[in-house]
């Protein structure tokens, strides 16, 4: 059973990163170049650890909502 | 706890998961609209956030609610 | 059998309230605020009205279109 | 009717079902383009749906003949 | 087991077309009109056989990128 | 080749396909910007798809990287 969940889990990982390098290669690369600039792996780096805060804030303020409000979704 | 219980545990942690995705997804294109400069979300774009959740909620709710008044004739 | 056909008809609705709600959510909430206001709400009633009824003119038009032109999807 | 035509017929209705949602979507953002002011749709906004659909299955119809023509080599 | 593979292929063209439909769609098509113009036809064909040179450059560009670095991705 | 292996090579080029219609699609959006107005794809766009290519596979490996580094917290 626990194979089911770490599948899961797996799967969870997967689509942040997918989601992450959706929005932040439109974010940081407009114009692809021959190489990653120094300033588009900063903004990557950067953009994906902001990405990730705003899972999270998503996350409670989802949760939160579903608590106080079991049958609103 | 049995099998069946665990199933459904999981599928609706798949759905939770899958829901959060899609919310962040939707929040972030209304809510982090500028240039990457700083790695933590300020105080305007977290209550953003919050604010789209909730009310992306609210509007799901008042469309579901409007189709029952309708009578369901969809 | 109406099992099958019922669930259909329940994933068809489901579909429906979500696309309204993804295009009502985009054209009447542009900054979600901390309540819903009135006119917001107006909003999604309005929106979610009119796009029932590109959703019926459309289905309409597919499939006098399938009718005319059987082969052609 | 047996459980094999059964089977067929709704899947042929979910795909239906699947292609006026998704052409309602394409249509909706190509010809509702402005404020949500009336409950009703116009003339124009109605023409237009219609003639998106045509022209959507126009399109698809050219795609997939010059294909043919080209030998199919995809 | 051809049959597997075969259906593959067919998956992989109807994906194809799909594809070229909703980008040449919007490029060619921005205000539908009560037919097909003759300019809109042309764009069609043009657009789709653009779109078909882009898959092939993608592909081949990945391939490339793959070969060059199997765990890469 | 037996049938588990026969699998496997077709979904793994199931994957190589998806990945290559879905890459193909961004990078579309982002290079072929202009009218369409030649059938065939000029120096600039077509290097531009390649880096497009290049530099996602790239931006998806910092991305993975850079999650290891914080301990896989996800």
């Amino acid at each position: 059973m626990s194979t089911i969940a770490q599948q899961s889990n797996i799967e969870n990982a997967r689509t942040l990163i997918e989601k992450i390098n959706e929005k932040c290669f439109e974010k940081c690369i407009p114009k692809p170049g021959g190489s990653l600039s120094s300033g588009e792996s900063t903004c990557l780096t950067t953009c994906m650890q902001k990405y990730m805060q705003a899972w999270n804030v998503v996350s409670q303020a989802y949760i939160t909502r579903i608590k106080s409000d079991p049958r609103g979704n | 706890k049995d099998l069946q219980t665990f199933i459904e545990n999981e599928q609706q942690k798949a759905k939770f998961q899958a829901n959060v995705h899609s919310l962040t997804d939707l929040c972030w294109t209304k809510c982090i609209t500028g240039k990457i400069s700083s790695t933590t979300i300020d105080r305007s774009e977290e209550s953003c956030l919050v604010n789209c959740v909730n009310r992306f909620i609210d509007s799901q709710k008042a469309i579901v609610g409007q189709l029952d008044v309708m009578g369901g004739r969809t």
